[in-house]
């Protein structure tokens, strides 16, 4: 059961729903410390995606390029901006190929982590989107079964969120109040759990 | 700090369709974002563009610099807020003469990403890309982390010089290596009084006591070195040219100054300024060319100040006072 | 509204040494008494001169106007309150060229009894004087009382023309002439939001509620036409031109207009505003000339705004976009 | 017992002398709907005067002309101007005289009253020093005796003052709060008493 253009069409429309549900959410989160614009990029991205969805190509790195480029259009904030580059990494990777087997998916993690490391120059162990990527990545590596793939994706989305919880922010406004943001959860990994969490059905 | 406005979705792109309507010599919207001001006329084939772009909320910075002698193009974000790269992408089009794109901005997470980003996004359509990266907020970093300081109104001498660069024909590298050139020898210092409101936030960006001031402030409410009660006019200066001058030593040198209004100040106020600044500036045999005063980067109505000051060479000294025009500054 | 200043006593003085020592180029200290700026130059023999005075606090009106096609000399008072007469009298002095003086400024009670008193002490020096008094804000008193209206902005559309009409060499009556015919074709209207604070006073000069405005209210805090809560900014453009355009038609006429901010409101908040404006003016079949949209004529940190029109003849529109200079606004 | 220099000389130090006594009076005054700057508009102007009167020419035109001026250099106050008014008016009609009779006072004050109206556009009934001016002259209008015309002089100042009160202002910035201003006292004739007062002796 490999992911082809059909379950990348569903996942979307589970995303964008999942991005609704959380719209204020994220919103809340954000403007703890920073400007409170999660959930407009997200849902704002995601809202420009599903509307092309009857048009997605079958090729399925075209189809992530398109998906980029929604989030390049609707949004200038860092998390809009860092979904991009991560679609962009994994969209070059698989120019050309129709389906993906669920053993790619670490990989496809990383290279989107290390791509998005190198627009953002964040570190790891930053507390920002990085290191649920990070998180992700590794905790599917070696693994071949959709059903465990999925699990094992939620499971380290979710877990990283109390390993970084009290660390200080490191990036962007958050971390002009670093002592505040001990104690609060990352709005881009918050963001990235409910994205794993949909996509993962 | 009450506001004349309609929706506050709408505060920028209805200033932009004033602001266009009131210059059309100067300005036109170009693309289909809405977003990106380009220079009324043509592109000069063969010209080296300069485009810049960030958060709306600070004119002249940044699209009022566009124009003969300054910028090629402008991308306009949401007040205080990254314009996409999509349209910053747009913005190097515009700007495009076929000699290659400055991108030439300040020094803020959100800018750097998208800029790069429109960086790859134009790649594909055969258009060189540069970068310079204006960083020269003393207080928002200390010297060994230079690299981390924001970019504030040093901007707009780096625009000045590049800008004279480009239309004099330099090409790219020299263009490039001379927007550099200006952003290393700029420091700027600033200290704030009030604050502003984001029209769609409603309500102030901080609080401040109406007897406090805060030195190092950043233009969007970032914390400074201090906050106390508010001094006299000439201790205020004395201090921001002591904390200038520890960064960058200017004994001897030829400098420019500006003395800037983040808003509310009125001009009245930025001269009893300039009094202080011209006499540290003597007192250290500086001598000051062309000085600036006045509201040149801004973050709306917030009261305070900022100085930058250039240490200039020949070079530097040439392209600052070449003519340029805008609607809000005139040289030459 | 914080200030930036030192003892209040030196506020002005101070401004006055920072002003000049920053413009050197545009403005030089005249006379004895510290408070008469002059042109940096030589009087031009034979030309007429233009002289103006009135409270400080109001830049760049009116010691700002000074320069080639502007004005020649300006007498300043304390903030807010007029200059001396003989403080005038030493204004006038500087601008004499032999070929008499203008004397141009705003419809105010103690500056009309000091530049009367001011022509009788150069009387007796052969000075012909001529005057030009600025009444241009519709609020202040109804049209059959027009000679009774305060004088506001219009003054920069007043120095303008007259000061290019003695540049361009006309003698004393024409230049009286000429700028007696733009003060009858200015109108304009006011929107205050917040107060200001006179140093000397240190306590704002009005109260104002947080979500009020004042319809009218004039410069110096002066009751206006209604005070109620603030309104959407395309309503109170709206309302301002439907009250310019009661007082003075302008159906396909070539105008130009003034939006001006009274200090804090940021030019943000001035194009959103100038939409409107130069849609109202479309709507009645008039041509726009050169319109000014910033901060031509202010009260230190007061916010709002005020829009100014003039109706235009051939004459009135040569003079008005004829070349001009100062450290605060160029022309041509 | 004609007025001369000596009188003159005498009268300003007195005059000088009272205005700084009443310096914050006339201030406080003022503030209450203008600019509150009488007290400081008068001081000056009496101080200026005082600080040259050895040099006081015998001629009482000259000698008036000068303490005009003092008024014109020292204050841009619509007061100071009056007064700078007021005295040149005097002024030019005492031109080479070096002594002036009490039967004169009358007329002076009716000349210093016209010149100051002319140049200030108000009319007489408005409630300003014009009014105390007014009150002067008339009241001394047919005395000679120097006693008698002190007496006078000082009544009318002060009687008029009573007369005006509820009066609504008509001049300046108190015009604006013309209502407010009924039952206060102009600020400009309560300065005029305190003049006639402190010249009276
Ligand atoms: N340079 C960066 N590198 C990695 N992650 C980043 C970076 N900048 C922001 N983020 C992530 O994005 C989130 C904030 O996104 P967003 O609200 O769009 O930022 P902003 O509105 O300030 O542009 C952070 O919580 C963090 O996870
Ligand atoms: N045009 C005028 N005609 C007559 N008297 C006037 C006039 N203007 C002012 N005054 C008198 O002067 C007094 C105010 O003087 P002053 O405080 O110097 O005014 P300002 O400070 O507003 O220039 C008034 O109380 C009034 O008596
Ligand atoms: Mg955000
Ligand atoms: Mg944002
Ligand atoms: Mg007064
Ligand atoms: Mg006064």
């Amino acid at each position: 059961m490999s992911i082809d253009r059909a379950a990348m069409v569903a996942g979307i429309t589970r995303l964008t729903a999942e991005m609704e549900r959380q719209f204020d959410a994220l919103n809340a989160a954000d403007g703890a410390l920073g400007d409170g614009d999660l959930g407009v990029t997200m849902t704002r991205g995601m809202r420009a995606i599903s509307g092309g969805v009857e048009t997605l190509p079958d090729d399925l790195g075209m189809a992530l390029l398109t998906c980029a480029q929604a989030f390049t259009k609707s949004s200038g904030s860092s998390y809009g901006t860092l979904m991009a580059t991560g679609l962009m990494a994994m969209a070059k990777a698989l120019r050309g190929r129709t389906a993906v087997e669920a053993s790619e998916v670490s990989g496809l993690a990383a290279l989107a982590r290390d791509a998005m490391q190198a627009r953002g120059k964040a570190d790891l162990g930053g507390k920002t989107v990085l290191d649920s990527l990070d998180a992700v990545a590794r905790a599917t590596a070696g693994l071949g079964d959709p059903a465990a793939v999925r699990a094992a994706a939620v499971q380290a989305a979710r877990a990283v969120m109390d390993e970084f919880r009290d660390r200080p922010a490191t990036i962007g406004r958050a971390r002009i109040f670093a002592d505040k943001s001990r104690g609060m959860d990352d709005p881009g990994m918050l963001a990235m759990r409910g994205i794993v969490e949909a996509l993962a059905g | 700090m009450k506001k004349i406005l309609n929706n506050p979705v709408d505060y920028v792109d209805e200033m932009l369709a004033g602001l266009t309507a009131a210059h059309p010599g100067f300005y036109r919207l170009h693309g289909e974002s809405g977003r990106v001001v380009a220079r009324a006329g043509a592109v000069r084939p063969g010209k080296v563009g300069i485009v810049t772009g960030g958060g709306s909320g600070h004119l002249p910075v940044f699209t009022g610099y566009v124009g003969p002698g300054l910028l090629d193009a402008c991308a306009i974000g949401d007040v205080f807020a990254s314009p996409s790269a999509e349209q910053m992408a747009d913005a190097i089009r515009a700007a495009n003469g076929g000699a290659g794109v400055l991108r030439l901005y300040g020094n803020y997470g959100g800018d750097l990403m998208n800029f790069d980003m429109a960086g790859d996004l134009v790649s594909f359509e055969d258009i060189d890309c540069t970068t310079v990266v204006l960083a020269d907020d003393i207080a928002s970093a200390p010297p060994e982390e230079a690299a981390k300081r924001r970019g504030v109104a040093g901007m707009v001498y780096a625009f000045k010089i590049a800008g004279a660069a480009a239309e004099a024909g330099q090409d790219l590298a020299a263009v490039t290596a001379v927007a550099q050139k200006a952003a290393d020898a700029c420091r700027s210092v600033g200290a704030a009084l009030s604050s502003c409101t984001v029209p769609q936030a409603g309500r102030p960006t901080f609080d401040i006591a109406e007897d406090e001031m805060e030195m190092g402030m950043g233009i969007h409410g970032e914390p400074g070195v201090w906050r106390d009660k508010l001094r006299p006019a000439d201790a205020i200066a004395h201090e921001m040219m002591d904390r200038l001058f520890a960064d960058m030593p200017v004994e001897g040198a030829r400098v420019s100054v500006l003395v800037n209004s983040l808003g509310a100040t009125p001009p009245e106020e930025l001269y009893i300024l300039y009094r202080v600044v011209k006499a540290r500036l003597d007192a250290v045999g500086a001598t000051v060319v062309m000085p600036l005063v006045g509201r040149y980067a801004t973050s709306m109505e917030m009261a305070g100040v900022s100085f930058t000051l250039i240490r200039l060479d020949d070079a530097l000294e040439a392209l600052l006072t070449a003519p340029c025009d805008c609607a809000f500054w005139r040289v030459g």
